[in-house]
């Protein structure tokens, strides 16, 4: 098995079995950042060789996808789950957004098999993490309401997250090519080490949400894994259709199928306050996140071979 | 106001969500505190354990020394915006300060 | 409970080593604390300076609002167990909250 | 000094800057005080904001309970030497303490 | 001279200075986290290539060691060192289990050497741990006693080293090999100098327990050096005894020599609250650790070659 | 452009968007420490193989400058600038004193283009960061004045700075070279991304700075940028003077270009404390650093050359 992956199981374990274990919060900042900023760098690098204008049609499917999914989710959220507005609209912007850990884990899945793919995968990344925020937001409060939309984008755009993102690929873009190979053993060399590490407290947090699951019931957990294989065919059929690479199929499919834990809580605890933070987090973090690294990835690459 | 002047004024302590620190130090300014002193805490409460494992889970301890009517104006603006979605407590005691110009 | 009701608690505050964390605070809960507040500290008294470079000399700063016979029970609890054994102190004062009903 | 003993002592709250800890902490010992309990904080005040973010720009809140005369000395000497050029503030409380042979 | 040792002097130098230098504590746990699991996996990935049922009689040797090594200990510190029974059951706790710390110097050294060592010594190292804690517990409290045995284990056996080390060798095992490459970067190649930051706050910390030696006297001195030589002599039997490599048994010593320092601190304080933590620690910390390191290590090297 | 570079205008950039973005003081503290020991041990090995009597001139001159250039800048701070003594004082300290960071940039900036240098160098960083201190406090106290010297001593000579950099060349010095081969990949091939995350904190921290600017007016911000300057100058004639390689002069020329804002500022705040510290922080690090960085090393070279 890939050791990342045994990393996770093993935080997933430990944190059942309440082990006295847990990343100083300073050294789970780090590790993600550095996370961030090397997936952005490398998409920065490999996108310096390539055309801007080509990826025009790739950047507005991609902000089609992220209105499109909160905007499917919302009603079944409504209907099916007989949650409140604002509970429904805060959990389908969680999906409509991205979770960058579980895209980190299909990139070295990726790379651990040789499979290639399109350069700006990242610049899409970044792109998707926010049009299902600002959809949340509207299906919460609706158009008229009193939301302080400034507020709003500023808290979305710079975010912690999607600065580190496009501040690396802007780095990794302008660099000269020959000068990034001395920072590469940070970025680049120590990338699944970090991500091992990264993938260790992520189960120790999934763990944590555990407990919480039996509280929300059972439309909760069935929501966490269908939701994504819903995500996980739209994007293989968005990838196909925009002509990407299989292992870039991939990505997208993965991207559609994870929800996001950080930007999006972090924007909804602000914009709409009176959604349950727990509901959103026990979903994405106790549920769609551990099927997709564990179960998801290997499943929507058989999709991708199918619909290709 | 020499050295052992001194009198008493209010201790506003505000335990609540890390995410309302931004926000909340500029209410305080608004409303008329002078300066506050803030804190990473943990805890439990009525909204359950919030450990500071995870970003969304940490809490802050914000303590706001002012005269009563501030005091009390700022407890009731918080109370009104903050209570009913957030994690939060306000406690109020009295304090001796030696510099009284200041608060 | 209009917004403007208040009443007077206890706060009772403990100051003790990091390895009761856990222990501590589900005494609390048996004894009747709605919640608490940590936060991690460091310092000196009785015995010896306790700077928290290394894990067994970190400190806790643990704070309970609660009614006047639960801050007396879980005081002297405390003091009954911990106190011969492990660096502690305890701390007693007034605090009126705004919530009572929390409480 | 049974388990049920208690008496009331002074608490002296200081929030300054963290430069200052290991002088400060040698003046409490000199002017009497039995201990203290230090935590790191944030904060603003006359001296604007001192948000950690920089080693020069980091506060520390320092607790010392003991009995009155001696907190007035220690807030006296704060006061004379350290108000002028550092960020401080100084507050005292009534607490009541649990075992006060100690403080 | 090898620059770890020379990073550790520095750390006790700088302590002994009172110079403004401390790790911050969120990077001391992350270093110690990377050896933990470093140590771990190493040890993994040989045993993976291993029958496991020939570790049998090594493993119930090493527990058996873990139990006669703090009864050693205990009638010495109650009859020349006149302590209390806690006391004298706390420190004979913290010699019968071991230091990791000491333990990934050791393995420095042989590694610098090009000196191999048996597989399966960090499983060895894991099941050292344990015993004489329990042992440590046993003599405080005699068997009646109202020991919550339950909480013991807990705390024992998923404390946080256990638990990295046991994490780190399960995902060694189990890992596919080939997979393994893309984390040496930090889990490898980055070891040495990650020891190198450690040993120069473990000097710092014992050069800060220098303090209180002189409180404590010389039995304390004497015992935190003579202890170590026992451990080493009996380590090396066994070691022999056992059939190991000369580098395992060179590590076979040096677990028995060394204190913990972690582990056993954490567990006395809950589980024998009357025993005084500073006098362990001043021992483990103050003598042992610096004298293993500095001394030991090649002291026991010749002592392994006499004895082979 | 250099990555490196590229992160501090990433930083700066983020700083003054106010994103949500800063680094957890226990990895700025960790991240400055490694530099500090990378620039020392480096130093350090390469000393190892020099005639140490060799250097006293050098070090000679070079305390000759931190003791001049403080008194160059202090009347001008005093009459131009018509600073408080103790301000003026304050300020000539920072800017007689040096900045790890400007002089680490420089190493890659040389390191890029294979410009060698003398390997005294990191040793001279040492020197030049104490005699500035003592004279500022001189100056703002005069000699009668009831100086605690003993304490201004222990808090300059056993400040982080001094102590990681001097361990690091002791350690570097005196280490087996073979055996420093194991802790390269921790402290020399890191390097370079770990100065990418201290440059990108440093422009957060550059950022901040910037809002105290135009307080303190036009003045400070000439200073600045002028009293660099000159400081380069005097450090490529005394770089000539005393034959280093011209990578060495442009080393010395950046070293009195550049400003203090770790040892320095802590130092003041203790011994001169009626000094203003966001008056020199602000110089320092929203003007001085920043341009050094971007700007005065290129120009630096230049002057190099032309004097050479
Ligand atoms: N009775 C209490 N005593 C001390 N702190 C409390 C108490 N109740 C709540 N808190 C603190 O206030 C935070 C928010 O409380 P709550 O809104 O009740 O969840 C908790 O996470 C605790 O840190
Ligand atoms: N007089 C005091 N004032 C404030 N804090 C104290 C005082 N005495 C003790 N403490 C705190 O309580 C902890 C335990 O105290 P002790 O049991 O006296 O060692 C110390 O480490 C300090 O953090
Ligand atoms: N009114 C206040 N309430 C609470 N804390 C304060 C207040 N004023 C100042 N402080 C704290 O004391 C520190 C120093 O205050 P100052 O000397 O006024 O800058 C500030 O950084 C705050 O942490
Ligand atoms: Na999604
Ligand atoms: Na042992
Ligand atoms: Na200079």
């Amino acid at each position: 098995m890939d050791p990342i992956i045994l990393f996770f199981l093993f935080g997933l374990a430990a944190g059942l079995l309440k082990a006295e274990l847990r990343l100083p919060s300073a050294i789970y900042e780090f590790v993600s950042m550095l996370l961030l900023l090397s997936i952005g760098l490398k998409g920065g690098v490999e996108l310096a060789s390539q055309p801007f204008l080509g990826l025009v049609p790739d950047i507005l499917a991609t902000l089609a996808l992220g209105l499109v999914m909160p905007l499917l989710a919302f009603p079944v959220l409504i209907k099916l789950g007989r949650f409140k507005r604002a509970d429904a609209a805060s959990i389908a912007a969680h999906y409509g957004s991205v979770s960058v850990g579980t895209y980190a884990v299909a990139v070295a899945w990726l790379t651990t098999r040789g499979i290639g793919f399109d350069a700006h995968l990242p610049l899409l990344l970044v792109i998707l993490e926010v049009p299902a925020i600002l959809v949340g937001v509207l299906l919460a409060r609706g158009i008229s309401g009193d939301t302080d939309w400034g507020r709003v984008a500023h808290e979305v755009l710079l975010g912690r997250g999607i600065v580190l993102l496009l501040g690396g690929l802007l780095v990794g873009w302008l660099s000269d090519p020959d000068a990034l190979g001395a920072i590469e053993p940070l970025f680049f060399d120590l990338f699944k080490g970090i991500l091992a590490i990264f993938l260790l407290e992520m189960g120790l947090i999934a763990a944590a949400r555990f407990g919480s699951l039996r509280q929300y019931g059972l439309f909760l957990v069935g929501f966490g894994v269908v939701m994504p294989l819903i995500g996980a065919v739209l994007g293989t059929l968005l990838g196909h259709a925009l002509g990407l690479m299989p292992g870039g199929v991939l990505l997208m499919a993965v991207l559609a199928a994870s929800a996001s834990y950080i930007a999006v809580p972090a924007a909804m605890r602000i914009s709409v306050p009176e959604a349950n933070p727990t509901l959103s987090l026990t979903a994405s973090l106790g549920i769609t996140f551990p099927f997709n690294v564990l179960l998801g990835i290997p499943l929507y690459w058989r999709l991708v071979e199918a619909l290709g | 106001m020499n050295a052992q002047s001194s009198h008493t004024r209010k201790l506003l302590t505000v335990v609540t969500e890390a995410a309302l620190e931004a926000v909340l130090t500029r209410d305080l300014e608004r409303l008329g505190a002078s300066g506050y002193t803030i804190i990473n805490a943990r805890g439990k409460g009525s909204r359950g354990v919030r450990d500071a494992g995870w970003e969304t889970d940490a809490n802050i301890r914000i303590e706001v020394v002012c005269d009563e009517p501030i005091a009390r104006r700022i407890a009731a603006h918080l109370q009104q915006r903050y209570y009913d979605d957030y994690a939060m407590i306000l406690l109020l005691s009295d304090v001796e300060v030696l510099r009284p110009g200041k608060f």
